[in-house]
């Protein structure tokens, strides 16, 4: 195994969203990745046991290896080349395909919430003054304005001064920090509290899904499906198709199950998978035989 | 109103480093609303009118709150301890809003151009201006946060305006007939 | 030496909001050393002889810097309006550290959640808390500015633990039985 050098920018990468959580199991995941990193980084991934962790690993190895930015992953990239990893890893494909597909739907999960986020704040400005009055005329109402405008354009200084005031910061007094004390002792007995319910929870909701990811991944045939999809493409005679396109239905293991095929056969240089947006646009088919 | 707590009042307004309500000086001296209220009218003649000349502080009404600050004369030296930071063709656009507020963004742009909307962006997230969907543009007024930072005595928006043309006045007959 | 320098300097020791030195002054100022000492000088006559019942600031020099600040008698009261330099969730996990330093982090943790592994980083970094290797784990203690940073008159970690104690068991008291 080669020894990789633990990469600056995956470690930096995983501070900074450690940083903006408060606590709570991303906290706790986040530091797991840091500890895994450690194992990759000494080549150790094979030891773990774990196939979710494993494929983790391979994912953190595979970042670090290509050196790629942990701020701009292309997907498209990543996913044809940690399936060829997790192949020779021997990681179940199946499951390999669902990290991918989970990845993809974190991504887009992230967006969302940064979206209302940015709404939240908005909402919260003030507003002072009320909006019955609304001038529905040009913006030169009358002289005063006119000429105000054109004089603030022209003059050298705007006519705002920022004052010149004190910036002093104080210590924190003794009484406060008592009374952080005494309030970090009630957190912390709610908080053993908590985290022994969410211990439970969290160990009832792992069993639970690996009991499913068992149930199904035998039941998959991965050569199979990528010889049907491979023979659906070649019947567009060299048209360029979207992944839906391929799709027999809409339901997410369909959608899985064909694009896991479709990475395979661009692996195998036999189609070029591409988006037109970057990452949630439409994902494109061509046949590389007609290009 | 007792010398002692003008003298409480003063230390706090100087301890305090940004504008404080009648409220927050409450909070921190244990004082009633009245007598706090008339120290601070005390302290301002003080300091504005009976020492003028004798200090380099004044003590200001910035919209609901109270501040001492620097006097406008000596701001420009003592700038290189404390520095403001917001970039003069961004209080020029922030004039603007606060003149003609409410103001469409659209009606801004013609008025000074398409970098109206980086300064638009910018002074919103410094939570100096509020913009609301109206139609198909946003408009646009000043926030309560306006007055207290740059120490303007009103809240209202016909005097922000009477405040700002009487500024361009005297800046325009500064420049031509020097003192 | 003129008033308007002296004026000036003023504004600089105010807007500072830390102690600084006659080179900082100078920076800002451009005046000449020698004006800024007499200034300065002239400055604290002023301020803690002639009018010392009129005002309740002090300038004072603190080593080779000069600083504007509060008088202590009234500074109890003003102090408590300024920002403090500390979050208070961090100052809830220094309480936790100092009460039961020396303390394994993976304690620490099990006390008060993953939060810790931040705050622990921010306090190393203020040097309020010393972490050391231990095992797998990292053992934390508070530092020698701890206490001064506090006004604690002890840097025995037993010390600390009983003044903390007896604090709180004084601050629970007076809630149960007020005066």
């Amino acid at each position: 195994m080669v020894q990789l050098k633990i990469d600056d920018d995956v470690i930096n990468h995983l501070l900074f969203h450690k940083s903006l959580i408060d606590e709570n199991d991303d906290a706790k995941r986040i530091n797991y990745y840091v500890d895994m990193l450690q194992k990759a980084n000494e080549g150790d991934h094979i030891s773990i046991e774990n196939p979710f962790d494993r494929s983790i690993s391979i994912a953190f190895e595979l970042v670090m290896r290509q050196q790629l930015n942990p701020w701009d992953i292309d997907l498209v990239n990543f996913s044809t080349m940690y399936l060829k990893r997790a192949k020779e890893e021997k990681i179940d494909l199946m499951t390999a395909g669902r990290m991918i597909y989970m990845a993809w739907k974190v991504l887009k999960l992230q967006s969302n919430d940064l979206v209302v986020s940015m709404e939240t704040v908005d909402e919260e400005s003030e507003e002072p003054f009320g909006w019955g009055d609304i001038p529905t005329g040009t913006w030169i109402e009358n002289d005063d304005g006119y000429s105000y405008t054109n004089l603030v354009m022209k003059m050298p200084e705007p006519p705002l001064d920022e004052p010149i005031r004190r910036n002093a910061k104080r210590k924190v007094t003794l009484i406060e920090l008592l009374d952080a004390f005494d309030k970090a002792r009630v957190d912390s007995e709610e908080y053993q509290l908590i985290e022994r319910q969410r211990r439970a929870e969290r160990l009832r909701l792992s069993e639970k899904a690996r009991k499913r990811m068992v149930g199904t991944a035998h039941e998959d045939h991965v050569e199979d499906d990528v010889e049907a999809v491979w023979e659906k493409i070649k019947s567009f005679n060299g048209r360029t198709m979207s992944l839906f396109e391929l799709c027999e239905t809409r339901g997410r293991e369909e959608v899985i199950k064909t694009f896991m095929s479709v990475l395979f056969l661009a692996y195998d240089n036999k189609i070029r998978v591409y988006q037109k947006q970057f990452p949630y646009g439409k994902i494109y088919i061509k046949n590389m035989r007609y290009s | 109103m007792g010398i002692k707590e003008k003298r409480l009042i003063e230390s706090v307004l100087f301890s305090a480093s940004k504008p404080v309500s009648i409220n927050e000086i409450k909070e921190a001296t244990d004082l009633p609303p009245k007598k706090i209220k008339d120290a601070l009218e005390t302290l301002i003649e003080d300091y504005n009118i009976e020492r003028k000349n004798d200090t380099s502080m004044e003590i200001v009404k910035a919209g609901n709150k109270y501040a001492m600050q620097v006097k406008k004369k000596y701001a420009d030296q003592s700038v290189m301890i404390a520095k403001p930071d917001i970039h003069s063709n961004l209080l020029k656009t922030l004039a603007l809003i606060a003149f003609h507020q409410p103001v469409k963004q659209s009606n801004l742009r013609r008025m000074a151009g398409p970098k109206i909307y980086d300064h638009v962006d910018e002074l919103a997230s410094m939570k100096l201006i509020y913009s609301k969907r109206h139609g198909s543009t946003e408009m646009l007024t000043t926030t309560k946060l306006f007055p207290e930072y740059f120490g303007i005595d009103t809240t209202k928006p016909e005097e922000i305006r009477d405040f700002l043309a009487n500024k361009v006045i005297k800046s325009i007959s500064k420049v031509e007939d020097p003192e």
